[in-house]
This record gives structure tokens, C-alpha cells and sequence, in this order.
């Protein structure tokens, strides 16, 4: 892997977001980024990951000749079974969710204020393509970890003081693992603290791409 | 005895379509769509539908067939990215949309099916899914009023039934068929395969006849929307 | 069987209540003189029995050495299933019930009032066994027959202008059968009328002892 | 790999048990009963339990064992009716008793472990179960609020079970056992028979292992209340 710049890749962050996961773990992994948590969960960790269109006990994808289009997870792709799994109605699945049975969401994120607000649905002005279970998932489950790029195309910051876009949730953030870093919080009252820096930044660097309030020390 | 059972979607759907109607469409994505009752609701020609469905289907497959047509009013789903002819026809204004998140949809369904004309839920409080909705505190924490969904037909896909209306279904292709078989009026399955009556084993019946009052057998074409295999080592 | 009474036994009530069965009908029968209704079915009609512990498609008592104690009716007797059986839990079978699914519940009855009110679960004073699921049933079901004795022990109407008793339910009655014969109203803002009398039993005798206000003519 | 899996119900139970907590038990009448974990709780003895069960068992056994040692506060049941001490006790002052309708009790564990504070149900409306909460008219009926049940410990009793704890149940013995496992902070199962995971189909589990924390394979008596036969010919 070329290493042409610093900053965690996208492959790091996952990485980094699954070392969040604790044996006996029910986790839901988000589209995009998140979705490559599920390489790199860590040897002897137990975890089952519940997919929000009716399935826990998630298996890889299949092999060639092996796919059912009856079988796919909520980022419509061909999957597979393990011995643990179970298919349930989206009532049921949901019910896991918003009751709080699941004890870890990871997901992408287009903003994060320092309250724990979360944007990730909607561009006004643009096609909306829907929220899916993305509301549902940062209202109910138990900790939830954005997993973001730290600034946009422009070079701007989203961790921010207050989200821009319509929320998906408001202060359900636990955690932000971006390229520049981990951040962390005790509870929902505190605000977010700078605990890991990527390779190759400095504090500098994520003060001036923080717009954010955060604990940079 | 024949009970509930069609011989064709066509037939199945003849006497229940109407212009203006509510209809709800089972499957996620396109996993567990009912196919065939799709195109017999289109050559039905009703118009002004408010379909309720988690998708709108992709161009020219699933629900995107009635879109074609400009057979839908309003859809009320959770997430429509899929669909180019969706996103002209909503950005041209001839479109209405009802968002809802994916669980509440899920569970606004049962409600309708199960007397619930309300619920209280945490999910998009404080966004713009709950403005101008009720809100309400139980033990220190704010909810938002969610009000039941109910349909005057649903068209569901199930993997077999029996003259009974008894229904099992395979895999992620359950989904939201299940609460859709109760919320609607006139429920109608399309199935893989019709099994004689005793032949699911009654601990196992995942939707019971009493929601189903009408049944056929259809070929699917079961389209994968994104083929993702493994290597082999 | 002997007549030595004019009206009907409570066999016959029962076999009165099953001509309302109509093919195809989803039915809850109470526990009781609504459960002999199950007796009665007319030939050829199709009629589904549900019971609220979690089954629909009820079968008959089981044969001695064949019962099974995970098998059991809402009255808490042994029964058996039959081939369009199905099982399911509470909460599902309680959609059915609210959710306006079963086409017919036959249930007891304390006290009836004309305006279709519905006594059946408590007295005042006395130990209270509880409602069961009498309050889900007459609030959801689409049509309530109440089977009871027209008279209690000491000969008092239990068809009442308004019901002493605690109710179960408000106004969602929809016919009556007693031993003196039927009563039958066409929606719930309508008054019950006499539509039928029992064998032996006079119009003045019904008028005698019938304190609700009804049509008998 | 033992994963979910106990030696015994006193073992499964033995951390879980303190004074004043409340219980979910399954069961309708005696059928479903979780007969181990019910004798666990007694040997707890944890006392000023809150016991939400359809029923309260009979004299001497299921649910009647806790009255019996006085280890019950209050029950929230919707039919009491075969249990003498329960009378003795409740008509003595001793017992606090909720009653809430079947239906309503199912909904509100359901509720309860779904994330749903509280829903509106016709049920009860214009009786005395709906005075003093609150009303409210949709469609121009009304309905009545009620709220979410929930539990520190659920003891159910299921048929077959893996070590991931997914269950099965048989029969009617399903009854109020799956929604009291959403329902409970702790869900703690026994089954006739614990079987390898992997052997359950993955189509037809009941009860999904993210709602059972501990499972415990134990014998059942499985008293039968009314015994009903019918004449051979």
C-alpha cells in the first residue's frame, strides 16, 4: 500500500473502528466505510452482525455460482449465512434496533457537531435518496461511532460546531474515528477529546481541521 | 378445495384495483418484491397510487414499471436511490414523497395491522421527520407520535403458501411482507410454490392465513441488484 | 333430552349462535356456552377457530394418551391441531384481535345493555379473576355475539338499559342470543330488536323480562 | 464453545436475583412456564418482586411457588383466577395486583422491548382499566395511551435453544415468551433441549439470540390444567 500521504486510509479507519468491538457484540455496520469494519475484526472476538433488512449472523459473500437474490444485506448486496444466523421480519429487526439490543452501530456521517449531532441523509437542493434505517439505527442502538473523512473535498472541516444539513439524529454520537484521528466521549453531556492521532498528524493539523470545540491536548 | 387460491396475478388482482387506491408493496430493494403482481397492478391501469414500499424498485423492474406509466401519486418509503425515472419524475414535481425511516415504516405497517393507531418512538426526534408531529416525555426522554399505515390492498411475495392463505418465507426476502400481509384490507401473496394444506409444519408459519385472503403461483425473475462474490482461495 | 322448560337448553343457544358462522369466518368463542358453538358448525361451512393463547385453526380434544400439555386452548383445555393449523405468540395473536382480523368473537356475558355495552369480568366485592382477553376481543373483533342466560338466579333481566357491572366494553355488541330468543341490531347506533324467540316463549314473556329498552314486537 | 449456555437454572440465575427487581415469566396458564426458573427464583430468595406473567400459577406451583414463600410485592397479569393464595393473599392486603388485558399486556412487553414508550389501543376504553390515562381521537375514534412494560430479569421457557441462544418454541407453549425476551434486561431461557448451533434453521428461529442472554437445558413436569379428551369411537 503506497503510503503517498498521511492520514489514516480507509482500510485504517476500519481497522481502527474494529478494534471498538468487544466479544459477544451485536453490531450493525453502516454502507460505505463502515462496511469494511467486518474485515478486520479481531482474532477471538465473537461478534454478529445484524443486518437492518432481517438478518443476524451475517456470513461473507458468496462464491461464484453460490449468490440467492433472496439473501442480501441492507446495502443490497449478495451474502451468506453462518451456523448462528436468523432471518426476521423488519418489525423484529427494528424492534432489535430501537430497543436498544444492539450495542454497536458504525456508520458514515456527512456531519458530526460537538453536541453528537450526526448528518447523514440529506443535501437540500439535491435528490434525496431517503434515510433507510440510518434514523432508526442512531435513535436506538446502544453506542454509535461515525466514521468519516475529516474534511470534504473543499478541505473543510465536518466535525463541526453545529451540523449544516439536516439531521439524522441529535447527540447520539459516541465516538468520531476519522483519517485524522480518534475521538471519544464519556457520556452524552461531555463534549468529544482527541484520544488516538493517525500516523504522521500532528495536534496542529487536527486543530486547524477541527471546527468543532473538541479536547485537542 | 381451492380456497384462496388464483390461477394468475391478473385474476388475482381483477376486481381490486381502482383508481386512487393505497397499496402496499412487500420486499427491500428488489429482494422479495412481488413481481408478478407488480405488473398485473400496471396492466390494471389504476392510477393515482399511493404505494407504500421501503424502494420504488430500479428503472423499468419492480415498482419502476409503474412509475413508467405514471401510475403512482405518492410513494411513502424509506429510501429511493435507485430509480433515475423516480428522481424525474419527483424533481419535475409530478411525484409526491413521504419519507419515513426504515423501522418506523416497519412498525407505522403492524400498528395498522395490529389496531394501533399510534405510537411514540425516539427515531427522528429532533430532525425534520418529526416537525409538526405530537411529542411527548416518558421518563425524561422526548418521543415523537407516529401514526399507523393502512392500505386498501397488498401485494406481497412469499417462498410457498397453501389454500389457507399460510405463508413461510425465505431469508431477507421476509422483510416487510409480513406487516404488510396484516395492514392491508385485501392481502394477495405470490408464492414460489403452493403446498398442500398440512404440509407447513404449524410451529413454522410465519404469516397465518387469517392475513392472507388471496394466493398464487408466479415465477419470479429474482434480479440482484449488487453481485458481490468472495474469491475462491 | 328432556323439555320439561320452555326456551332453549344452552345446547340450543349455541346451535342458534353457530347459524351465524358464514363461510370462511375467523371465530374466537369464549370460554363457556360459546365454547359448544364449536359443536354446532354448520356442514360445508369452512369456519377457522382462533384461540388468543397464540393459534389459529383449532382442532378437537384429543383422544386419552394423545394430549399434549404445550398444546392448549384460551380455556386452558387439551386440544388438538388440525392440517390449516398455525402457531404464533401473543402479541401476533392480539393483531389478529385488534387489528379488526377475526371476523366473529361469541362470548358470555354478566350483563347487556341496550346501547351494546358489555359486563363480563368483574363484581364489585367479590375476587376478581381478571379480564383475560374479553376487553381485546369485544374492542376488536368486527362483529360480538354475547350468548347468556336472559335472567339470573333470582329471575332480574341481565339485558339492561345500562349495565351495573364494570363494563368490558363499551357499545360493541352486535347481536344477543339467550335462552328466550334473539335480538339483533344493524349497526352500533341502532336499537336491538327481537328477531327470533325461543320455543315456548311469548312475546309478553320476553317484554317480562327484559328491562333494556329493545323491539319486541 | 458454551456461549450462552448454564449448567443449571439456580446457576443461571444466581447473579441476577435481588430484592425488589421485577420479573417477566412466561406462560399462559401452566403451558410455557419456565417451571426451573421459577423453582431458581424461589431458592433466590429474592423478595418485593414485581411479577409481570399472564397468570399467577396454581396452588403450590409455577408462579404459585413465589406466593407461597411471600416473595411477590405485585403481579401484573391480565386472569388470576386459579390460584387460592393469590386470592387469600390479594383480598388480605398482602399482594398488589395490576390487571391489564391480554392483549394489552402482550402489546406493552412487546412495546417495552421494542422501544416504544407507549401506543394507543381501542382495548378497555369506557372501562375502568382506561381512568386516568390519557385519550386521544384518531379517525374519530378514541383510543387510550398505554405504556411500555419492562423487566430487570425475563425467565421463559422455550423448546430447543443453541448456545447463541436462539430459541424455538412448540405449540401454544409460545404464548408470551418471545416478546417478554425483547422485554428483558436479562433474558434467561430454558428448554427441553439444547441443540448444536447450526441446527436450528435459520428460516424458523423464533426467538433471535440477541434477545436471550443465558439458556439452561432442564426437565419440565408440564402440568396440564384441563385435561379434555374426547371419546374414541
Amino acid at each position: 500500500m503506497t503510503q503517498d500521504k498521511s492520514g489514516w486510509t480507509r482500510s485504517e479507519m476500519a481497522a481502527r473502528a474494529a478494534q471498538e468491538l468487544q466479544d459477544g457484540f451485536y453490531v450493525n455496520l453502516g454502507i460505505g466505510i463502515p462496511t469494511l469494519v467486518a474485515n478486520h475484526i479481531p482474532e477471538g472476538v465473537n461478534v454478529t452482525l445484524q443486518s437492518e433488512n432481517g438478518m443476524l449472523g451475517m456470513g461473507p459473500f458468496p462464491y461464484e455460482g453460490e449468490q440467492d437474490a433472496d439473501l442480501i444485506n441492507a446495502g443490497k448486496q449478495t451474502i451468506t449465512t453462518l451456523p448462528k444466523s436468523s432471518f426476521f421480519d423488519s418489525a423484529t429487526s427494528f424492534a432489535m434496533i430501537r430497543g436498544g439490543h444492539i450495542d454497536l452501530s458504525i456508520l458514515g456521517a456527512m456531519e458530526v457537531a460537538e453536541n453528537g449531532d450526526i448528518a447523514n441523509w440529506m443535501i437540500p437542493g439535491k435528490m434525496v435518496k431517503g434515510m433507510g434505517g440510518a434514523m432508526d439505527l442512531v435513535a436506538g442502538v446502544k453506542r454509535c461511532i461515525a466514521l468519516f473523512d475529516h474534511t470534504n473535498k473543499r478541505g473543510e472541516s465536518k466535525f463541526l460546531r453545529a451540523c449544516t444539513l439536516p439531521l439524522t439524529g441529535q447527540n447520539c454520537i459516541d465516538m468520531v474515528i476519522t483519517d485524522l484521528g480518534v475521538f471519544n466521549r464519556e457520556d452524552n453531556q461531555s463534549r468529544f477529546r482527541l484520544t488516538e492521532l493517525a500516523k504522521g498528524i500532528s495536534l496542529d493539523e487536527v486543530r486547524a481541521k477541527t471546527e468543532a470545540n473538541v479536547i485537542i491536548e | 378445495m381451492n380456497g384462496k387460491i388464483y390461477n394468475s396475478a391478473n385474476e388475482a388482482l381483477a376486481d381490486l384495483c381502482h383508481n386512487g387506491m393505497t397499496v402496499m408493496s412487500g420486499g427491500f430493494g428488489l429482494c422479495g418484491i412481488p413481481e408478478n403482481l407488480i405488473a398485473a397492478l400496471r396492466d390494471s391501469k389504476a392510477s393515482e397510487l399511493t404505494v407504500i414500499s421501503n424502494n420504488a424498485g430500479v428503472d423499468g423492474f419492480g415498482l419502476g414499471q409503474l412509475l413508467e406509466t405514471r401510475q403512482i401519486k405518492k410513494m411513502i418509503s424509506s429510501y429511493v436511490g435507485e430509480n433515475k425515472e423516480f428522481e424525474r419524475q419527483y424533481l419535475g414535481g409530478e411525484l409526491e414523497l413521504e419519507f419515513t425511516p426504515q423501522g418506523t415504516l416497519a412498525e407505522r405497517i403492524r400498528a395498522g395491522g395490529a389496531g394501533i393507531p399510534g405510537f411514540y418512538t425516539k427515531t427522528g426526534v429532533g430532525t425534520l421527520i418529526a416537525e409538526g408531529k405530537e411529542h411527548k416525555e416518558f421518563d425524561g426522554e422526548v418521543y415523537v407520535l407516529e401514526s399507523a399505515l393502512k392500505a386498501d390492498l397488498a401485494i406481497i411475495k412469499a417462498w410457498k403458501g397453501d389454500a389457507e392463505g399460510n405463508l413461510i418465507f425465505k431469508a431477507t426476502a421476509r422483510n416487510f411482507s409480513p406487516m404488510m400481509a396484516m395492514g392491508g384490507t385485501v392481502t394477495v401473496a405470490e408464492v414460489d410454490e403452493i403446498v398442500p394444506v398440512g404440509s407447513l409444519d404449524p410451529n413454522f408459519i410465519h404469516t397465518a392465513g387469517v392475513f392472507v385472503q388471496r394466493i398464487v403461483e408466479a415465477k419470479c425473475e429474482k434480479r440482484i441488484e449488487q453481485l458481490t462474490l468472495r474469491e475462491r482461495a
